[in-house]
């Protein structure tokens, strides 16, 4: 009984922990890629660190402004509901939860915190933030597809839907971005993360320039803060979900063979990873411009959605059943 | 005791209309008689290998019952699908009622008479055994919605739901005929069928005249106008617990009556039988182009019409499958379906109630003034969209780990995609009626319509912390048609492919909530009114007349996407089934001349084929 | 930890993460973007344009305010939540500048809201704003950026010289009596 | 028709510019004539104060892009409160200067219905744009005599 609790509470403290580094590390990406932009604009650019500054800075703000309770949960199910879908994911193939749920649980877990935040963006009445929540369900429905299309691809070729076992599966086999057609499928997915991560050019539901960050645009402060939280941590889930789907995970050495070492090398090697997917965004970022969102929503159905298709047909032919 | 119930819940019909001068006590005496068919699921449940609690057995039921009316015979008995799908109509059916009390004021008897004959047809043909009574209790249903349906007094709802209602009985009773040809039995027990053509076009006639009720794609057209026209209490029984007969119907007849090894000896295709493939994908259909249409809708009530179709179709969708996983995520998501959508209709009924309007570009910013219907609604709406916090999400998961597992690569990116058009209209609802700029000084719905809600919030929250329970409830039923139940415990089902344990995500959800809540406690903060809104440095005074509510065609680039394929798609439709109507009615009218004459021809040229036909066969 | 330390910390925090909001009403918005871009970057010093004055801590008042604007100035500062400092750009909100005998705009901005650091010129140069935002950094550093704290302390005077303004007519100035100064 | 041609007193000043003085009852029609003779264009109204004279001087500028040519319609009125006949009928863009014009100058154009508050919100004095409005005082007297937020 003692030592049941005993392990409970280390499972509680190491997922505790790892959410930390999670948000740290989002926290050091958002740093990263505004350095990066920097650069590629030819400026000096703000520290890696400015990311922790601004958080802190806002949770540190001396007087918040609320629109009422329904407001207040943006803040609470952004924040909680990111963590939770991060829990899910097997990170550099240590799995916190991930055994627990599966590729579908996730999908549905990273809609929590979108379907908070615009719970409060709505609460605000600001018209500009209710413009922004459209934008964004609609970018939402637009680029889920081609990434769907992809998933249900490897989860059939697979024959499993659980994230965990699809890491396994490409440390003992290859990863599947070295597959020819997966490697099509990491492209068209790929496309899809530029959506999710709102990163030109799909960020029209928070484009500054025209509705003034759209939902964000009533929110201040702590509150900021934590929808700061969840959009660093988002970029973490996100890209952790594309090197655990394509390029797995990031284990390159057997858990049972080497012991903690291969612990320490695969989460550098999944966060050098990560870390790339992440910057091939934020350089298309800086080089593009804005997609209407009709028009996204074109792209990504007739173009990203057709690959997509050819990879369906492709799997569903050859697939022996 | 079956007799008295049956009795009583007719005795109830005339009990009521005859209090028809004193709505609120005809109210109090239609809540009391709807009670009895939850006491008969009750009473039903250790036979189905549930215990309950002893006190809550009012009184004991025979399992089978016979009743000997001269030219046929009534067979009925409870079965674990019938008791199944008894227990959704029995839980939903009181709390309706007792939401009407408030709701109804015009010719109110006449409501709860109708209703009540609904359920007493619901509940025999629940029973029913065989095809005769099976129709009776089925036309008994069926009209008594017609007389629902009628007091809308929109008169293409009446016409619709009449034309397709008539489809429907003539679709099932040509089914019938031909099994009876096929079998020569009216018992369910005694038709062994076999694989031959006849029996391919028996079933086939069945499903399309179920689907009428289910509302699947092409058999949909009457659901928008019937579920948007008549009073919210009769639509949530409607959509929330009738709309599943048509799924009752479907799954006894194919895995009950005609059974999987006949279904499968048709012809499979990648491990499914082509039957249920194409089954699941008209469901599929159904689910994307009933979110689609959904989301585009400005009537809260076609809205919530549209997204009630799109959800059926997940049922079809696992019916056709046919797997275990299939069937529980079926019978899961009919179980969600019939709550939360009863829930989001009453919800849509207290919030007319207060407010008078149904558009919802016409509402706002109810969620202050209405707190705990928006609280119920917004419970519902994470079960609509499947959000992890409520059972919605368990029965959707079972479904794509189904579609997963049989390899429906089209299919299953479908579903995926219908999902997340929910969350579209899903926000729309939230947004338009609830959030925002406060347009309505109004007081919290009544008590006596928000008990309802949230007493059919409570099952969603129940079966999110213990799906396992539900795949036990629903175990018979798949040991009835040769199938095993999925592997599971009270807290995690485990379907092969995944697993999925509802504690790691309810904890991991309230530790992320705790965090979060200290984070964000950590400094204070004041509420600000409303008006006090950034918007470009204009002082909000100006916006007071034109308002900051920006409700109005909320999907706008949505509509300029899809609208050009649905909409125009859906009006040439109707329109060739007008023009051949037309052509039919003109061709009829031929033959209706007035003339007396003409008549007596046809009434000899009539007799003259019976005598040919009787002397020549 | 101390309290004083962790108020340090936080001054430190908040002094090198400053965004801003502009109000672009002047011709003074024409020397924003050379200080934000390559030339002069002013995100190396952690200052960052927001689109919302929900957002922001600084609050950018770029040239002349004609009575009409300086509503939403009001408007867009008291949305601002605190601490928020407020940088004067150009002669035009000192004293009126070219505009000084204009019967529509105001002559010194920090009669109607605080304002913590003024940049002189007509127009001031991309160096000499940047060398305003580290002075604002200096002050907030050594805590003397208190515009906000003047703001609610001396509330009803700034209220009452806005009013004045916006009505384009001087009221009677009430002297302050003793009762009102122990209240504030 | 050229406009030299449909007024025979017009003045051209120099070429493509042509200067029309009417009287104030006249200026509907001419408005019309000139609209009918293609000059389509309504550029702008702008107002003149001559103090002295005691008169404002509207000018009402056209444009035919046929000719090229540019026509100001000069109607003088007296200061003191005389009323002008709205032309919004003719060309509708007239209604926005005609704002413009009653709030900086205080004339009034009968048949705008929307001669009220327009740019400058809540001005309670003589009409600012008028030379008898003396700005200096007027800026002296309030701009400068608004107190300085006392510290104590």
């Amino acid at each position: 009984m003692v030592m049941e609790i005993v392990d409970i509470l280390e499972k509680i403290l190491i997922l505790a922990g790892m959410v930390t580094l999670g948000f740290a590390i989002g926290m050091l990406f958002n740093g990263i890629a505004r350095k990066v932009s920097a650069r590629i604009q030819n400026r000096v650019g703000p520290p890696v660190y400015q990311g922790f500054i601004d958080v802190f800075k806002l949770f540190g703000k001396k007087t918040n402004i609320s629109h009422g309770w329904i407001f207040d949960l943006a803040a609470l199910f952004s924040v909680s509901g990111i963590a939770l879908a991060f829990l899910f994911l097997p990170v550099a193939g240590y799995s916190m939860l991930s055994t627990d749920g599966d590729l579908f649980l996730i999908l549905y877990l990273l809609a929590i915190p979108a379907l908070g935040f615009a719970l409060g963006a709505g609460a605000s009445g600001n018209p500009n933030a209710a413009v922004g929540v459209m934008r964004a369900l609609m970018s939402m429905l637009a680029y889920e597809l081609p990434l769907v299309m992809v998933m249900v691809a490897m989860m059939v070729y697979y024959n499993t839907t659980s994230l965990a076992n699809i890491v396994a599966a490409q440390a003992n086999m290859q990863w599947a971005f070295f597959i020819p057609i997966f490697f099509i499928g990491a492209l068209v997915a790929d496309m899809a993360l530029q959506g999710m991560l709102m990163e030109k050019p799909f960020d029209i539901p928070i484009a500054p320039h025209e509705i003034a960050t759209g939902p964000m645009v009533e929110f201040g402060g702590k509150h900021l803060g934590a929808l700061m939280l969840y959009k660093m941590m988002g970029t973490v889930v996100e890209t952790t979900l594309f090197v655990d789907l394509f390029l797995g995970g990031g284990v390159v050495l057997s858990v049972a063979q080497y012991g903690w070492l291969a612990y320490l090398v695969n989460f550098a090697v999944w966060f050098v990873l990560i870390l790339i997917v992440f910057l091939i965004a934020v350089m298309i970022d800086n080089v593009l411009p804005r997609f209407r969102i009709e028009q996204a929503l074109k792209f990504y159905w007739k173009y990203d959605a057709l690959i997509a298709i050819f990879i369906l047909i492709w799997i569903f032919a050859g697939v022996k059943i | 005791m079956l007799t008295e119930v049956l009795v009583s819940l007719l005795a109830g019909v005339f009990l009521v209309l005859a209090l028809n001068k004193y709505p609120r006590v005809a109210g109090v005496v239609a809540f009391i008689i709807s009670l009895l068919p939850f006491m008969a699921v009750l009473a039903w449940a250790g036979t189905m290998g549930i215990t309950v609690p002893s006190y809550l057995k009012f009184f004991t039921l025979e399992t089978s019952l016979t009743y000997n009316l001269g030219p046929g015979v009534i067979h009925l008995a409870i079965t674990p699908l019938g008791w199944f799908f008894l227990m959704l109509l029995a839980s939903v059916f009181p709390l309706t009622v007792m939401f009407a009390n408030s709701f109804v004021k015009r010719n109110a008897g006449g409501f709860y008479a109708a209703m009540l004959l609904t359920m007493f047809g619901s509940f025999g043909l629940l029973l029913s055994q065989d095809i005769l009574s099976f129709f009776i209790f089925w036309e008994i249903m069926s009209w008594s919605i017609f007389a629902l349906v009628l007091r809308g007094h929109d008169r293409r709802a009446i016409v619709s739901y009449l034309a397709f209602g008539s489809l429907s009985a003539m679709l099932i009773l040509f089914g019938f005929m031909m099994l009876y040809y096929k079998t020569n039995t009216f018992l369910f027990a005694d038709m062994h069928l076999t694989a031959t053509p006849l029996t391919l076009a028996a079933l086939s006639l069945l499903v399309a005249g179920f689907a009428v009720k289910g509302a699947l794609m092409p058999m949909h057209a009457w659901a928008p106008h019937a579920y948007s026209r008549s009073e919210e209490p009769f639509v949530a029984f409607l959509s929330g617990g009738l709309s599943k007969l048509g799924f009752f119907g479907i799954i006894l007849f194919m895995y009950g009556v005609v059974g999987m090894s006949v279904i499968s000896s048709w012809g499979t295709f990648r491990g499914v039988p082509w039957f249920g493939y194409a089954l699941a994908v008209i469901g599929a259909f159904t689910a994307f182009a009933g979110t689609v249409l959904a989301v585009m809708q400005d009537d809260l009530r076609k809205l919530l019409a549209y997204s009630s179709i799109g959800q059926l179709g997940y049922i079809a969708i696992g019916i056709g499958i046919g797997t275990p996983l299939a069937m529980t995520g079926a019978l899961f998501q009919a179980l969600n379906h019939t709550f939360f959508k009863a829930v989001l209709f009453l919800a849509a009924g207290a919030v007319f109630y207060r407010t008078g309007k149904w558009k919802i570009s016409e509402l706002g910013g109810l969620g202050y003034k209405m707190p705990f219907t928006f609280l119920a609604a917004l419970f519902a709406i994470f079960a609509l969209a499947a959000i992890p916090i409520t059972s919605g999400f368990a029965a959707k998961w079972l479904l794509y780990e189904a579609a997963i597992q049989k390899k429906f690569l089209f299919v299953t990116p479908i579903m995926l995609i219908a999902g997340v058009g929910a969350f579209l209209y899903a926000f729309k609802i939230l947004y338009g009626v609830f959030l925002g700029e406060p347009r309505y000084d109004v007081k919290e719905a009544p008590l006596s319509q928000l008990i309802p809600m949230w007493l059919l919030v409570l099952p969603l929250v129940i079966f999110l912390v213990i799906p396992g329970w539900f795949v036990d409830i629903t175990a018979p039923i798949l040991r009835g048609y040769g199938m095993q139940p999925i592997q599971h415990t009270l807290f995690s089902i485990n379907t092969g492919l995944a697993t999925y344990n509802t504690l790691a995500v309810i904890f991991g959800m309230l530790g992320g909530l705790l965090v979060a809540f200290i984070l964000y406690k950590w400094k204070k903060q004041e509420v600000v009114p409303h008006i006090d809104n950034y918007l470009a440095g204009e002082p909000p005074e100006l916006y007071e007349h034109i308002g900051m509510h920006a409700s109005s065609k909320y999907f706008e680039p949505f509509d300029e996407v899809f609208g050009p394929i649905f909409k125009k798609g859906a009006e040439r439709g109707w329109e060739i089934v007008l023009s051949a109507a037309e052509i039919l009615g003109t061709g009829a009218r031929k033959i209706y001349t007035g003339i007396v004459g003409d008549y007596s021809i046809y009434v000899l040229l009539f007799f003259i084929i019976l005598v040919g036909w009787w002397l020549l066969w | 930890m101390k309290h004083e330390e962790w108020k340090k910390i936080s001054r430190i925090m908040s002094k090198r993460s400053l965004w801003m909001v502009h109000f672009c009403t002047g011709c003074g918005a024409m020397e924003m973007p050379p200080v934000m871009t390559s030339r002069y970057d002013m995100e190396r010093f952690g200052i960052f344009a927001m689109a919302t004055p929900r957002q922001a801590d600084v609050f950018l008042v770029t040239g002349y305010l004609a009575v009409k604007t300086l509503k939403r100035v009001v408007q867009v500062y008291e949305q601002m939540r605190d601490p928020k400092y407020v940088i004067g750009f150009g002669s035009c909100t000192i004293n009126g500048g070219m505009y000084w005998d204009s019967y529509n705009t105001i002559k010194d901005l920090s009669k109607y809201i605080p304002v913590d650091v003024y940049i002189a010129g007509c127009m001031p140069r991309p160096e000499a704003i940047i060398d305003s935002f580290l002075k604002l950094m200096d002050m907030i550093d050594k805590g003397e950026a208190i515009g906000w704290q003047k703001y609610r302390k001396y509330y009803d005077q700034y209220k009452r010289n806005q009013k004045m303004a916006f009505e384009y007519r001087l009221d009677e100035v009430k002297p302050i009596k003793e009762d009102d100064k122990n209240e504030s | 028709m050229k406009a030299k041609e449909l007024f025979p007193d017009a003045q051209e000043l120099r070429k493509g510019r042509v200067r029309i003085e009417l009287d104030k009852e006249q200026i509907t029609d001419a408005l019309k004539k000139l609209k009918e003779n293609g000059y389509t264009h309504f550029v702008m109204l702008s107002c003149v104060d001559w103090i002295k004279e005691g008169k404002f001087e509207l000018v009402y500028h056209m444009w035919s892009y046929e000719y090229k040519e540019h026509v100001m319609l000069s109607v003088k009125i007296n200061r003191d409160g005389e009323d002008v006949v709205s032309n919004r009928e003719l060309f509708p863009q007239i209604e926005t200067y005609e704002r413009e014009i009653h709030e900086m100058f205080g004339v009034n154009f009968v048949g705008n219905p929307r001669l009220g508050e327009f740019i400058l919100e809540g001005w309670p004095h003589m009409p600012p744009m008028r030379k008898d409005f003396d700005t200096e005082k007027f800026v002296k007297d309030l701009y400068y005599k608004i107190p300085e937020v006392n510290e104590e």
